[in-house]
């Protein structure tokens, strides 16, 4: 059963980076992680770089000329640096730290909603999403479509679990003022054409995002060969801390639009009547920043640019072709997705017959295995599919093939309880 | 901990032969409840004549627990009065919030004892309360109803 | 010179906790860390919760239902519980996670300007702040005055860095829709009187919020006692890390207002058409908690409940009378703030003769004593009392006598070293 | 490090007396300066004639630094043509970014080599650059509003 793969990355040796992954639950079960969709583990390397950031440097950055102070300082934009080459970003100042991908977009989308035309959303103006969005890219849109008035449209999904682009050029239209789409779905696990929507985008003058917050962690992410406007992704799913995202955007963009929260770091010249906005990045972080994070970002970029991210996408790919193979193989099971390793993520999500998803994931943490059940946070791709929810198993570069089996194992003893 | 102490056998019964499944009318009440962490969902209808529950029918997609938690629910408050089912409701919910601790008293909650596994994973137990949240706000609106129409009678 | 005092908390245990304080900067010089106001340092039991959060429970929360999901979940919602207790929050549902501070008074300025009548604010409505305000506490009320064509208004400071409240009642009237201040001002120490500013808002039915930024980590915090609408205050300056803040809300209130961001987590239902959202606390999370933040947050709050806060507040109260009393015998320094200790914080902000403040802050840190110099991110309290910057000492829980005469030592030889 | 690196006698002088200081007329071009980080201001002015530098005259809040670095500037590009005091700035520039490993040509930089040291401050390099900003700024303005006015002329 088991495929000849190429596995460049040596796994076991990762795998001792990441002592979590050493843990047994119920009693004796090693543990099996197949929730890496959700949040990754952090190596030892992200977890000490934050150690030493806060028993030897701790401080508070920019506004401090003493020895922590400009450490910290130096560390905080040092991550900054290396974040922007993870991206190959053409400028560090397009580099912007949010708490998570949920508030770079919803960053992004209050301020475009904010901003003065030919920017700015008001009635008669369209945004268009797809039907495939983790909810952190519906509903912020949802909100601001709300609060200005603009008209919501979306891209639906086919039944192989594409985008239906079929009608690209009636969805984006000359009213389309913001494409925003996700590039790697967290449910379906397909890869989308950034490149034809972009064109459209581009076409009529729209605005293009991009939810990157299932690529940043699994494939090589170039922000300029992307062509978009703004890119979001989050820390805690590469391997980095949480509390941390980032929001890239073009130079140019980021300068035309207004801030989003207004306070400390973010400003030029307060006086009571009126302020004075920080250049980029500052003028859209406001407040402390999540220093320690950051720093925990930059320790994870270079663990996974040590690695290489083209050797890291290639040892999913080979996890993903032959869970899909094995997966299939089960009695009753059906992928909810693309079911072929082709322009596809490692996130695979599947219905068991008709036993409930939750009741198939509990039998699996029982055996030690973590998968994820529910909604995944994209409700509407359930409902496309006419499924009340999933069972969801995904991978990361610390993934094996004998939990691929160990999966399809215990998938076996659920039928059999269930029985 | 084990998984089987939370699918005894009369929850997999229920699960797979549920009573009193499907939507009827007539009804005084009808609510819609979502478990937004899993999507779980039910339908609910009551009816309530003098002061009793004379039905509860319901539409519900979810797991083995919150579909065999509302099958045992409706067992165990149909043809009863509202201020009895109502005490029944809160001796069940005193069970899911005891982590497996307490000893439920078989003579109140019959089938629902089997319960009792469920209350050792906290991801489980609005699950397993979805069914009994639904009756109970249901049931609430459909007593105000009644007695907004006939000021006389009142929800105990 | 030294004042015999009754300090009731054991300092040189305490300090053994904080490994950063035995660091030695420029060569030999011990850490002399006197910038507490910006950052506090955080305890080995904060660093020990976060590197077990991260090496054994590491799991996205909520949403799932295997062992390492219903841990973390249990350890962050554990967090929100510890912090509800901390601040006699009425309900844990009271407690919202942000990111820090100034995400937290964003939140209320926005959910506040959005929300429904009679909340939210028009033209013809008035926020009233005060001139002593952090700019986290200004230029959100700023944004949101522009978007929403209320109007902003502020109070006054006495000579002796006290809120000139003298004319309340024709500052607060019938057209304040929002009263926000600080409690603990970070640039002149200043308690300011919130009893007689809730009373006054409430005659008008203005809502209350209180930016307690200062408060939280110095003394004991209740909001009950408080009677404020809005509490925000942030983690990495009360011992926890950087990445998280809190925004605490009544109950009834926070449920009548609109979202802030929109994402994962904070629904309850999404179709592409329409959202409906969670329950409180979760309708303001949106997206991925900080959650071993959040964790690291509960273990500082239990190691300073441990202490007990009385105490905390005890031994900064007479570290700050002791550092008055030697400050202003210093040749030429001129205290900018309450110059007693009576309702006053453990910010002492200064100049000293004509020096600019960054190099006085310059030598010291030479000497190894770390302060802050500039602003302050209250850039209007400066301008009010004729000063370009000032100099600023903070004391915490482990400052000691013995730094505050190390700092005294330093200023002699800044004026030597500028002579 | 030590701070004397920094705190150059030079420095220290310029501070105490600083040159060119006080806002003159006539100008062509008046900008107003300010580092964020640390609160220095300096509102600056600047008369540019035939294509050199006449004028520099400046108003200033801000650390020893900062007023050093601007009259120490002054001497620098007052009298000299733009397209001089231009590669003079740009070397200054690059000094300060040199992390006190460069060798400042003094033939260029005259008293500004003295802060060599400064370079080693990451946080105080902003305030001594704080006026070149503020000259770079005011010159390109005066050069782009005498070039419109006189088509013929251009900046270097
Ligand atoms: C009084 C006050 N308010 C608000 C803040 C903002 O806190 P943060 O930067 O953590 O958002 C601070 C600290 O910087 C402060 O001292
Ligand atoms: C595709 C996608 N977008 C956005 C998010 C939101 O990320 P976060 O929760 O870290 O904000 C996630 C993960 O939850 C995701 O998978």
């Amino acid at each position: 059963m088991t495929t000849p793969l190429a596995v460049a990355l040596d796994v076991e040796r990762i795998r001792k980076d990441f002592p979590i992954l050493d843990r047994v639950v119920h009693g004796d079960k090693p543990l099996v992680y197949l929730d890496n969709a959700a949040t990754s583990h952090k190596p030892t390397q992200v977890l000490d770089a934050v150690h030493d950031y806060y028993t030897v440097h701790n401080a508070n950055v920019h506004r401090g000329i003493h020895v922590l102070a400009e450490e910290a300082t130096a560390l905080y934009e040092g991550a900054r640096d290396k974040v922007a080459t993870f991206i190959n970003a053409a400028d560090r100042g397009e580099v912007v730290f949010t708490k998570n991908a949920t508030e770079s977009i919803n960053l992004a989308a209050n301020v475009i909603a904010w901003a003065a035309p030919p920017l700015g959303l008001s009635p008669g103006d369209e945004v268009v999403i797809t039907e495939m969005e983790h909810h952190s890219n519906i509903v912020p849109w949802q909100l601001v479509c709300e609060r200005t008035g603009a008209t919501l449209r979306w891209f639906g999904i086919t039944d192989d679990g594409r985008l239906d682009l079929s009608d690209i050029d009636r969805v984006i239209t000359e009213r389309t003022k913001v494409v925003s789409f996700v590039l790697v779905s967290n449910i379906l696990g397909t890869v989308n054409p950034a490149a034809e929507i972009v064109r459209r985008a581009r076409e009529v003058g729209a605005l293009v995002v991009i939810d990157a917050s299932q690529a940043a962690p699994h494939l090589p992410l170039d922000v300029q060969a992307l062509g978009a406007d703004l890119v979001a992704f989050t820390g805690h799913k590469m391997c980095g801390p949480t509390g941390i995202g980032v929001l890239w955007g073009r130079k140019q963009l980021l300068e035309e639009l207004p801030p989003f929260l207004g306070g400390g770091e973010m400003i030029e010249l307060v006086t009571m009547q009126r302020s004075t906005y920080a250049a980029l990045p500052h003028k859209f972080e406001a407040g402390t920043p999540p220093v320690a994070q950051a720093v925990g970002l930059g320790a994870a970029v270079d663990y996974l640019s040590g690695l290489g991210m083209e050797r890291v996408a290639e040892h999913e790919h080979a996890i993903t072709a032959y869970a899909l193979d094995r997966l299939q193989a089960v009695d009753g099971l059906r992928v909810i997705g693309p079911t072929t390793p082709d322009a596809r993520g490692a996130a695979i999500s599947f219905v068991l017959g008709d036993l409930h998803p939750h009741d198939v994931g509990q039998v699996l943490d029982e055996l030690g295995i973590a998968v994820r059940v529910g909604h995944h946070c994209a409700r509407p791709v359930c409902e496309r599919f006419g499924v009340p929810a999933t069972t969801r198993a995904s991978f990361h570069l610390y993934s094996t093939l004998g939990e691929v089996d160990a999966l399809v194992a215990g998938l076996d003893q659920v039928r059999r309880f269930f029985r | 901990m084990n998984v089987e102490t939370m699918y005894q056998e009369i929850i997999l019964d229920h699960y797979r032969s549920p009573h009193h499944k499907g939507l009827r009318e007539p009804f005084d009440a009808e609510v819609h409840h979502v478990n937004p962490t899993c999507g779980d969902e039910v339908t609910l209808r009551v009816r309530v004549e003098d002061g009793v529950v004379t039905d509860v029918s319901y539409d519900s997609l979810g797991c083995s627990i919150s579909q065999a938690s509302t099958s045992v629910m409706t067992d165990l408050v149909v043809g009863r009065p509202v201020a009895d089912a109502l005490r029944t409701h809160d001796e069940f919910l005193q069970l899911m919030q005891s982590r497996g601790e307490s000893e439920p008293d078989e003579d109140v909650l019959e089938d629902a004892v089997a319960f009792v596994g469920v209350s050792r994973y906290p991801a489980r137990i609005k699950c397993a309360l979805l069914g009994w949240m639904a009756w109970k706000d249901a049931t609430a609106q459909a007593v105000a109803a009644a007695s907004s129409s006939a000021p006389t009678e009142e929800m105990a």
